[in-house]
């Protein structure tokens, strides 16, 4: 099974790369685009962990929709000329350190933890030939209209309040103009509010 | 099952209600009228009342029955003449404040009754969880009533008032729902009547931290030393109505807790701190006494005065032993009737002297005042505890007790009496003998106060004469009180008689 | 009419008096509230001797009795009645004390008119003599305690009477306090008693004592020491004396009537009463006969070197008590009351006497003004002198024969108690030179103006200065106003001091050796349970013992004589010779300084540390700064890591995370 | 395909049960189509009206659907509808209403728009009534969700005041966080149980086929209890909760403050009370600890304010602590006491609330401390309330607020956390001090209060000169604080029906001892 | 591949975001880094799955999903309207209520 596993190394490598640029590109820009890197980088474990439709939706979704969208923003409001000083101190040192200790007690659960599961490769998840496989879109289809109908009708009722709460609060609406002028760029605004291009996707 | 005593008991809120609604000169005669009501029908009570017949007009209702709390009142010897004391204090203060408040009255109204009620309900309950209602409801009213119409720094004063009190009653409230969930057998109903407490028994270690949390909340209302932090401040800035409720009736609701609650229902643990409450006492005594006659501010002479006074009835209770309690009990009473005329008499004398409240610039107002100077003569030699007076009957009973249980805190506690009589003299002798103060003007006691005052002296000298009468009532269910604690103390006394 | 009832009379009459005065003081014009009060006292006297007569019809044994009106105070094994005791002692007493009360009200009558205060006065005057008559009727301990701390209360009221005298009031006070300490030593000791005999009520206490304490019981000897505290408290006798000079602030009536006549002697009645404890407890009787003893002599010591007349009084009057203490100390009870009843009646008419001077004197006590006034103010002089007689112990007056038993007594008991009777008669001699000392200044040598304008007929004035400090008075108050000096022209003064005149020469018939026993036999029904009952000193002794006083007090009154009058200047000389003992005496043994420096000043500094120090820095600033403190503390904390800054949430989020995670991670297996 | 569907056998879906949640989700839709029609009566009138009746019949539907005792979830145990669900959603319906009145015209719904302002507000209702039922880790998550995203638009629903758009950053952000957390944790507890639903959970952990205290398992427990403690602003996990009351608009900081708290015990009471009820002695003791700490910073950091918004944002801080003592003893009685001083408390912060509601709106001051100087003389029917509010708070008798205490400190007491009812007293007598200020403020301004010292970078009121401003004081708003003030009065004289629906509620937990 | 090993993987993806949520100052950047816990969380879900051979971990990702696009969205709606009410799109900027 060597082959998995170097595919598990490429995309894991991948995928903690991708989270790292994230976070240290000092440029908003790269640091969407390395997330795109870091997506498809689990899109690639989910299916080593025998999740197709999930790696399909997560390339779709998220590295093109909400990544494009994202970038959008970005281009918008031009986060890339935001005048970003030296971080203030304590914070930005203390950060890692939690997060680190953190990332530590979470491993030594995993490791101490009493599961024998946990040092397999996971269950049998053989199917008969006729049934969906797992984590075919078939399956998953059926159980998002059988045992987790609610929770799926609740995210579609989740995504109309968020296209709400999007047009609500980036809706340009009169009045605006004179807000408060403070110092900040003035630039034409020009652009569809971005909680249509996601409204069409539900 | 009667009615009086919700009757008795309500009355007094109704008509603040009432008050709060007239205009003003109805508003004052309402206002009158309940704490009046309040009086005829305890005074009935007293001469009704059947001496040692237990509880009498019980009212026991179920009240919030999830937490084991009933709407129990009930009236015997050891709170009858507490209520009678509540009932007669709040007329003559009433009355003064109905005619000397002018800026929000109806309001100043209807807190003076709500605190009434407030206060007999404490009397009267029966039942542990009851009683902290009441008792914490009382500090309401006299938060606004201090605030509101106080003078001086009325405000941090009443603050601090509050917050110190109930810091120690809430506790108390700790203590006593661990009382009464750690008092409930297996598979039994919660209850905190007190009743039910008494056949209950919890385990002694539990008592003694339990007891420590009542004590607090009890010294801190009398106040006992060194818990006395809000009494200077409070003092100085309350009106001499309120102030002669909040010294005179409001002190007395912690130390009968006491006798009502400690003493029978967590004897163990009140005989574990007997020792220590005992010096506490006796050192408020004395530490009260000698405050009292260094200070130049009259109110805060009889501030002081009021901590040995409390010193005094805590000893007697914590003798475990009848005479004591007995003593204690009817010091209560006495306490209570004397210091309510003291304070009106101060007002009295603070305004004849424009205001001024300090020895130095009081004096030698008896001349064209001699109903003024006999009246707060008669009362302040029952204050020192005058033989002939009922207090001197009741330090006497206290002391006593004092004796056999140790000589030495007698002895001590004696020493206050003696410094009881230097500071109510010189007290007595700044204000009415001596040469004439500056600022003041000799002009004798006003209708208004004289109605209010001498009927209360009336009741002082009664009281000197026939004390009996007070004691023959209460007797028995002191000693029925303090038989558990006595028990504990000393087991091979079979206690009662 | 049985006896208690008159007993109840006694009482009742000067209570009635008291409410009516008190009460009507608006409606009762002029002297009415005066004869008000002397009538009420009269009728008690009255009432006295039908006591008297009724209780004689008794047979001797049956002559205690007592009456119960209501129950005073009963709780446990605690229980007194309102009850008063009728027996020879009590009635001797009311006899007394109502009587001597008459005759100064009736002085006062005329002495206090024109104060302002005239109502007031005789109220508290009637109150007075009620208490009194409480205390020797009272049947139990608490009632007599009462009785005790009603006295006590009235003498206060009556010292600082002119309460605008800083001098009058500061006098109250110190008076109050000393007998409130009397008070509660009467508390204590009652309950000493209480503890093994469980009863209050003298009868059932003095039955019980033999069997409930043993001789020299521990308790008991505490018990009657705390007693004699009482006694010594209200009978200014060493160390708590010092009340009773400073009590010449009342008016000069009050001082004849309480602090010489009447509730000064309380002290004896007390010892006389609880004499079968005593007898129990002879320590503590001891104890009693020689404070007696050494009081009698320091207060005469002082009664010599003081010049204020009514203070001279005052020391004697100390002195006489001294005598009678150490006379019921040693179970001489019938000297003892023997000498109580004689120094009532010199005693007063002394003060009366001395009355009508300083009235003459506009108000001025002090002796070294004086001078002359035996022409002025004749009838004073004679009655002056005959109390002086009587004071001095001059043979046949009533004085001789009393005072001279005490001490006969004392010899035939012997041993310690024969020294006793040497200092005896040291203080007899001083007391008839002191007597007699003020008789040669106030009434020989030559007339001040003050006497010669009265011998023109009319009174001195000048403006009423207050006596010890000189400070101008406050009028308003009343005395001594200008209308004031009545001297001794009033007729109810004269009618006063007249039979106490009598009485203070021929007083003494009820008991000379060998002729008279009336009063041993009237009190025997008391006394007869006394152990020395029948050792009384034989006849021959006794006639002895008068020899020998009557030479001293002869002696005395001889030196008085010559340092006075025959060679003036005498007791200056004395004065520059010995100094410092006139100063020592003259600061009356510095006993006020002491006091003071021991008790006064400690109090107050206490008093000053602890409103200083413990109220500010440990109630208010430890235990409620140190509260709120905290508190400060804390919320300080919570707001300032309540930075605004997004991020510092959120790495405080994480830590919360980091933390509770590791928590469990070490409370998992 | 249709042989594909014929596989699938669709689940009974039980519509009587969902009916509440149906009209929630249909008034909402309702609501945002309506808020589209033009006129300007429709938008300001019907809106409101449609939103409240939508409330009005979810409350209606859920007496109807109410039935005592322990239920299986519905929709393959996705959803409970038991009477701790139903009874805690009540709290949200009557809290919704009251912000409908309060805002009805707040300057928040103009900007906004009416119909989106609602529609966001059931919507989120909607999900706190998932939240409250959730029976399955996965429903847990998404009612989370659906009831935060929604909050977060409308704290920022002033968009033209600056600190209104920074409490809605805040609270995203903090918030997302803070479900981040819950997320990985609801993983973890997921893979150490292998079952979703709460039934199935606490059936493994009974059956010890996982250990209560397998280090996977306790470490997903930390990891939920911060989520949902954050939720609940439980310290250390509150700091959001300042910033954001206060810079919300104060009909949403209402909202928040009553419903969102009780949205989150309740979910607190299902997890840990029911779910992993088997892991008591692991996660009760931390609980404990977090309460305590909770009731003290939550009360000294409320003593400095001035800002009344603020000051009653760190009082919710604190009244957390004494609600999470009822679920950490695990006991009927202390689900019960949470249920309880659940329902009190939504009565006495709402008549606070609609106070500063009141103020802010007319005086220049906003919701400082000053603007509420003499209102006992100025205005009678607005102290009484806040005094009334102040005072039950504070745990005075006879009013709901000591009840509540009572009843959890007979829990904690009962439950051997006797330390925690101490803990609940002494965190009553801090929040005396300030408390205590503002009816002296209110009753004798005129003398001098000890106002607190201005901290030295002081933070501006966040009303008063606001839009808000030039409103007057409204009748409704005046009347919602006098319905509510009384209603705590009067639970407080008479609680017993409340203390039935209480017990009701607690019933549908089974195995709590 | 040992399912430890997705789960370790998935732990440092998490840290890394939470230590981005708190170093970063620009409000788009923590917004990605909270994408990454919750991708974090979405990783372990799904190796559970895979785990216990049960998809209901990977429904639940899917959802997860779908509510991070949400956050997304109105976080972004903020971001913009802060731009249009020209305030500084820097999170520590956003500092006027504290205390």
């Amino acid at each position: 099974m060597w082959f998995e596993q170097v595919l598990f190394f490429v995309a894991g490598i991948g995928a903690l790369g991708g989270a790292l640029g994230v976070v240290l590109l000092q440029n908003p820009f790269y640091s969407v685009l390395s997330l795109v890197g870091h997506l498809l980088g689990l899109a690639v474990l989910f299916l080593l962990l025998n999740a197709e439709f999930l790696a399909a939706a997560q390339v779709v979704v998220y590295a093109g929709a909400v990544m494009v969208l994202y970038l959008f923003v970005v281009a918008y409001i031009g986060g890339a000329d935001v005048p970003l000083r030296p971080e203030s101190g304590g914070v930005a040192m203390f950060g890692p350190l939690f997060a680190g200790a953190i990332a530590v007690e979470l491993c030594i659960a995993f490791i101490a933890s009493g599961l024998q599961a946990l040092d397999t490769q996971g269950a049998d998840i053989a199917r008969p030939e006729n049934a969906d496989q797992f984590g075919t879109p078939g399956a998953i289809g059926e159980l998002l209209l059988t045992d987790f109908l609610l929770p799926f009708e609740a995210a579609s009722f989740l995504l109309l309040v968020a296209a709400v709460g999007a047009v609500v609060l980036a809706r340009r609406r009169r009045g605006l103009e004179d807000a408060p002028v403070s110092t900040g760029p003035t630039r034409p605004r020009d652009e569809p509010p971005p909680a249509e291009t996601l409204e069409v996707r539900v | 099952m009667t009615i009086h005593l919700s009757i008795v008991l309500f009355l007094p809120l109704a008509s603040g209600l009432v008050a709060a609604l007239l205009p003003g000169r109805l508003a004052r005669s309402a206002v009158l009228a309940g704490p009046l009501a309040v009086l005829a029908y305890v005074i009935v009570m007293l001469f009704d009342y059947e001496s040692g017949g237990g509880l009498q007009w019980v009212t026991n209702d179920e009240w919030i029955s999830e937490l084991g709390i009933s709407y129990k009142l009930g009236v015997d010897g050891l709170n009858l003449f507490l209520i009678a004391l509540t009932a007669i204090a709040w007329v003559p203060c009433t009355l003064v404040a109905a005619f000397s408040v002018v800026e929000r009255p109806r309001l100043y109204f209807f807190h003076l009754a709500l605190a009434e009620t407030a206060v007999l309900g404490a009397f009267m309950a029966q039942d542990l969880a009851l009683f902290i209602v009441f008792f914490d409801l009382m500090l309401v009213p006299f938060y606004f009533l201090i605030g509101g119409w106080g003078s001086g720094e009325r405000v941090r004063a009443t603050t601090k008032f509050v917050i110190y009190t109930l810091s120690g009653s809430l506790l108390m409230l700790a203590a006593a729902i661990a009382l009464g969930v750690l008092a409930t057998p297996d598979g039994g109903e919660i209850s905190f009547a007190l009743s039910d407490l008494q056949q209950r028994s919890i385990a002694e270690g539990s008592q003694h931290w339990i007891v420590l949390l009542f004590a607090l909340a009890f010294f801190v209302k009398a106040p006992l030393f060194p818990l006395h932090g809000w009494v200077p401040e409070t003092y100085r800035s309350t009106s001499i109505p309120v102030l002669a409720l909040l010294s005179g009736v409001l002190s007395k609701v912690g130390v009968y807790g006491f006798l009502r609650i400690v003493l029978p229902v967590m004897p163990d643990g009140a005989q574990y701190w007997q020792e220590l409450f005992i010096i506490v006492a006796v050192f408020s005594i004395l530490y009260g006494s000698i405050l009292a006659f260094s200070q130049d501010n009259v109110r805060l002479v009889l501030a002081y005065s009021s901590i040995a006074q409390l010193g005094f009835i805590v000893l007697g209770i914590f003798l475990f032993e009848e005479k004591g309690a007995q003593g204690a009990l009817f010091q209560m009473l006495n306490h209570g009737l004397v210091t309510v005329p003291l304070f009106l008499i101060l007002g009295v004398i603070a305004i004849r002297a424009r205001g001024s409240e300090s020895l130095s610039a009081l004096g030698g107002m008896a001349f064209r005042a001699p109903v003024l100077a006999g009246l707060f003569l008669v009362i302040s030699l029952a204050t020192l505890a005058m033989p002939g007076s009922g207090n001197f009957i009741g330090e006497m009973l206290i002391l006593f007790g004092a004796f056999e249980d140790n000589l030495v805190y007698g002895l001590v506690a004696s020493v206050g009496v003696v410094l009881a009589a230097v500071y109510m003299i010189r007290l007595y002798q700044g204000t009415m003998h001596g040469r004439v103060g500056s600022a003041v003007e000799s002009i004798d006691i006003d209708r208004v106060n004289l109605a209010a005052i001498a009927p209360l002296v009336a009741v002082i000298v009664a009281l000197g004469v026939y004390p009996n009468f007070v004691i023959d009532r209460t007797e028995k269910d002191v000693a029925k009180n303090v038989a558990a604690a006595k028990r504990v103390t000393n087991p091979e006394v079979s206690v009662i008689k | 009419m049985s006896a208690t009832s008159y007993g109840w009379l006694v009482l009742a009459f000067p209570l009635a008096g008291m409410l009516i005065i008190a009460l009507g003081w608006r409606v009762l014009p002029g002297r009415l509230p005066g004869w008000i009060g002397t009538a009420a006292i009269f009728l008690s006297f009255l009432a006295s001797i039908g006591a008297l007569v009724d209780l004689q019809d008794h047979p001797e044994d049956e002559r205690q009795l007592v009456d119960r009106a209501w129950t005073y105070a009963a709780s446990a094994d605690f229980s007194a009645d309102v009850a008063i005791l009728v027996d020879p002692l009590s009635v001797f007493m009311c006899l007394v004390v109502s009587g001597v009360s008459f005759l100064i009200h009736l002085y006062s009558v005329a002495y206090m008119s024109g104060d302002r205060g005239y109502a007031r006065y005789f109220a508290y005057l009637n109150f007075f003599v009620f208490s009194m008559l409480l205390l020797v009727l009272a049947a139990n301990f608490v009632i007599l305690i009462i009785g005790w701390a009603f006295v006590g209360a009235a003498s206060y009221l009556l010292i600082s009477y002119w309460y605008r005298r800083e001098t009058a009031v500061r006098a109250g006070i110190k008076a109050f306090v000393i007998n409130v300490i009397g008070d509660v030593a009467l508390v204590v000791a009652a309950f000493l008693i209480l503890d093994k005999i469980p009863s209050l009520d003298f009868l059932t206490v003095f039955e019980g004592a033999g069997a409930a304490f043993g001789q020299n019981d521990g308790m008991l000897v505490a018990a009657c020491v705390l007693i004699l505290v009482g006694a010594f408290a209200k009978s200014a006798q060493l160390p708590l004396h010092t009340w009773l000079p400073d009590a010449m602030e009342g008016p000069t009536p009050v001082s004849a009537l309480i602090h010489a006549a009447t509730m000064v002697t309380a002290g004896v009645y007390l010892i006389a009463r609880m004499h079968p404890l005593f007898e129990l407890a002879p320590t503590a009787a001891d104890v009693g006969a020689i404070v007696g003893c050494a009081t009698l002599v320091f207060a005469g010591t002082v009664a010599v070197v003081v010049t204020d007349l009514k203070r001279v009084i005052a020391y004697s009057t100390i002195s006489q008590i001294g005598y009678m203490v150490m006379g019921a100390s040693i179970a001489a009870y019938g000297a003892g009351l023997f000498h109580l009843m004689t120094h009532a009646f010199f005693k007063a008419l002394l003060f009366m006497g001395a009355g009508s001077v300083i009235g003459a004197m506009a108000g001025i006590q002090d002796m070294d003004r004086m001078g002359g006034f035996r022409r002025a103010m004749p009838f004073t002089f004679v009655t002056f002198t005959i109390g002086a007689l009587a004071l001095a112990g001059f043979p046949l007056t009533a004085g001789f024969f009393s005072k001279d038993e005490i001490i006969a007594f004392a010899i035939n008991r012997g041993d310690l108690y024969a020294v006793l009777a040497i200092f005896g008669y040291i203080g007899a001699f001083l007391t008839a030179f002191y007597a007699f000392r003020m008789v040669f200044r106030v009434f020989l040598g030559e007339a001040v103006p003050e006497a010669r304008e009265l011998e023109g007929g009319h009174l001195a004035h000048g403006d009423p200065v207050n006596p010890m400090t000189g400070e101008p008075e406050d009028t308003d108050v009343g005395f001594p106003g200008p209308e004031h000096h009545v001297a001794e022209q009033a007729w109810p003064m004269k009618a006063a001091m007249g039979p106490l005149a009598l009485l203070a020469i021929v007083g003494g018939v009820v008991a000379i050796p060998g002729v008279s026993d009336i009063l041993e036999k009237f009190l025997e029904p008391t006394f007869e349970d006394s152990r020395f009952h029948d050792t009384a000193p034989t006849t021959g002794a006794e006639v002895w013992g008068l020899v020998v006083g009557g030479l001293i007090s002869i002696l005395g009154i001889g030196l008085a004589w010559w340092v006075y009058v025959r060679k003036p200047g005498t007791a200056a000389r004395a004065r520059e010779r010995f100094a410092w003992l006139h100063r020592f005496l003259v600061n009356k043994w510095y006993f006020d300084e002491l006091y003071d420096a021991m008790f006064v000043r400690p109090v107050a500094t206490i008093g000053g540390f602890s409103k200083r120090v413990i109220e500010t820095e440990f109630v208010q600033g430890t235990i409620v700064g140190g509260a709120t403190g905290v508190v400060r503390v804390g919320s300080t904390f919570a707001r300032a890591i309540q930075t605004g800054y997004l991020r510092a949430y959120a790495l405080l989020l994480l830590l919360g995370v980091a933390a509770l995670t590791l928590y469990f991670l070490l409370n998992s297996s | 395909m249709s042989a594909l569907l014929a596989q699938v056998q669709a689940p009974e879906i039980d519509y009587k049960e969902l009916s509440p949640l149906f009209a929630l989700v249909g008034g909402s839709v309702i609501v945002l189509m309506v808020g589209l029609l033009g006129s300007r009566f429709a938008r300001a009138v019907i809106v409101p009206v449609l939103t409240a009746v939508a409330l009005l019949t979810a409350i209606g539907l859920t007496i109807w659907i109410w039935e005592p005792g322990n239920r299986d979830p519905i929709l393959e145990g996705a959803l409970g509808v038991d009477t701790l669900a139903l009874g805690i959603s009540m709290l949200f319906y009557v809290a919704g209403l009251v912000t409908v009145v309060l805002s009805l015209r707040s300057l928040a719904t103009e900007q906004a728009g009416h119909g989106e302002y609602h529609s966001l507000l059931l919507g989120s209702i909607a999900g706190m009534v998932v939240l409250a039922g959730s029976e399955s880790l996965m429903t847990l998550f998404i009612g989370f969700e659906l009831l935060s995203i929604p909050l977060y638009v409308l704290c920022a629903t002033h968009l033209h005041r600056r600190t209104s758009l920074e409490a809605g950053l805040k609270y995203l952000v903090v918030g997302s966080v803070g479900s981040a957390t819950l997320l990985y944790g609801l993983a973890l507890v997921f893979g150490a149980t292998g079952a979703m639903e709460f039934d199935a959970i606490s059936g493994v952990l009974e059956r010890g086929e996982v250990s209560p205290s397998d280090p996977l398992l306790l470490t997903g427990v930390a990891l939920c209890a911060t989520g949902l403690a954050f939720k609940a602003s439980v310290a250390p996990f509150h700091q959001w909760t300042p910033d954001v009351y206060q810079g919300a608009p104060t009909p949403i900081t209402t909202f928040m403050a009553v419903a969102t708290k009780a949205a989150a015990f309740a979910i607190f009471i299902r997890l840990f009370d029911h779910a992993l009820g088997w892991a008591e002695l692991d996660w009760a003791p931390a609980l404990a600890v977090l309460a305590a700490v909770t009731i003290v910073i939550g009360n000294v950091g409320a003593i400095p304010q001035r800002s009344v918004k603020r000051m009653l944002a760190w009082s919710s801080v604190a009244q957390a602590g004494y609600l999470l003592a009822g679920v950490v003893v695990h006991t009927e009685l202390g689900v019960r006491a949470t249920a309880f001083y659940l329902a009190v408390y939504l009565l006495m912060n709402v008549a606070a609330f609609a106070v500063v509601v009141a103020r802010e709106r007319v005086s220049e001051h906003g919701d400082d401390l000053r603007s509420f100087e003499n209102l006992g003389t100025i205005s009678p029917w607005l102290a009484w309330p806040m005094t009334i509010a102040m005072l039950s708070l504070a745990g005075f008798p006879a009013t709901g607020g000591f009840i509540g205490k009572f009843y959890l400190i007979d829990a904690s007491v009962a439950g051997d956390y006797t330390w925690l009812g101490i803990a609940i007293v002494i965190g009553s007598v801090l929040s005396l001090a300030y408390y205590l200020r503002l009816i002296a403020v209110m009753w004798m301004g005129r003398y001098e209060v000890e106002l607190p010292t201005v901290p030295p970078r002081r933070v501006r009121p966040v009303a008063g000169w606001s839009p808000e401003a030039d409103a007057r004081a409204q009748p409704e708003v005046v009347a919602v604080a006098v319905l509510f003030a009384a209603a705590t009065i009067a639970v407080g004289l008479y609680p017993d029906p409340l203390f039935d629906v209480a017990r009701d509620v607690s019933s549908a937990l089974p195995n709590l001892h | 591949m040992d399912i430890t090993w997705y789960l370790v993987l998935s732990a440092f993806i998490f840290a890394i975001g939470a230590a981005g949520v708190i170093s970063r100052r620009n409000p788009l950047v923590v917004l990605l880094c909270l994408e990454l816990m919750l991708n974090a969380g979405n990783l372990a879900l799904v190796a559970f799955s895979r785990m216990h051979g049960s998809e209901a971990g990977q429904v639940f990702a899917l959802i997860v999903m779908v509510i991070a696009a949400c956050e997304v969205v109105v976080g972004l709606g903020i971001i913009v309207a802060m731009y249009r009410n020209r305030l500084p799109i820097d999170i520590d900027e956003m500092s006027e209520l504290r205390g």
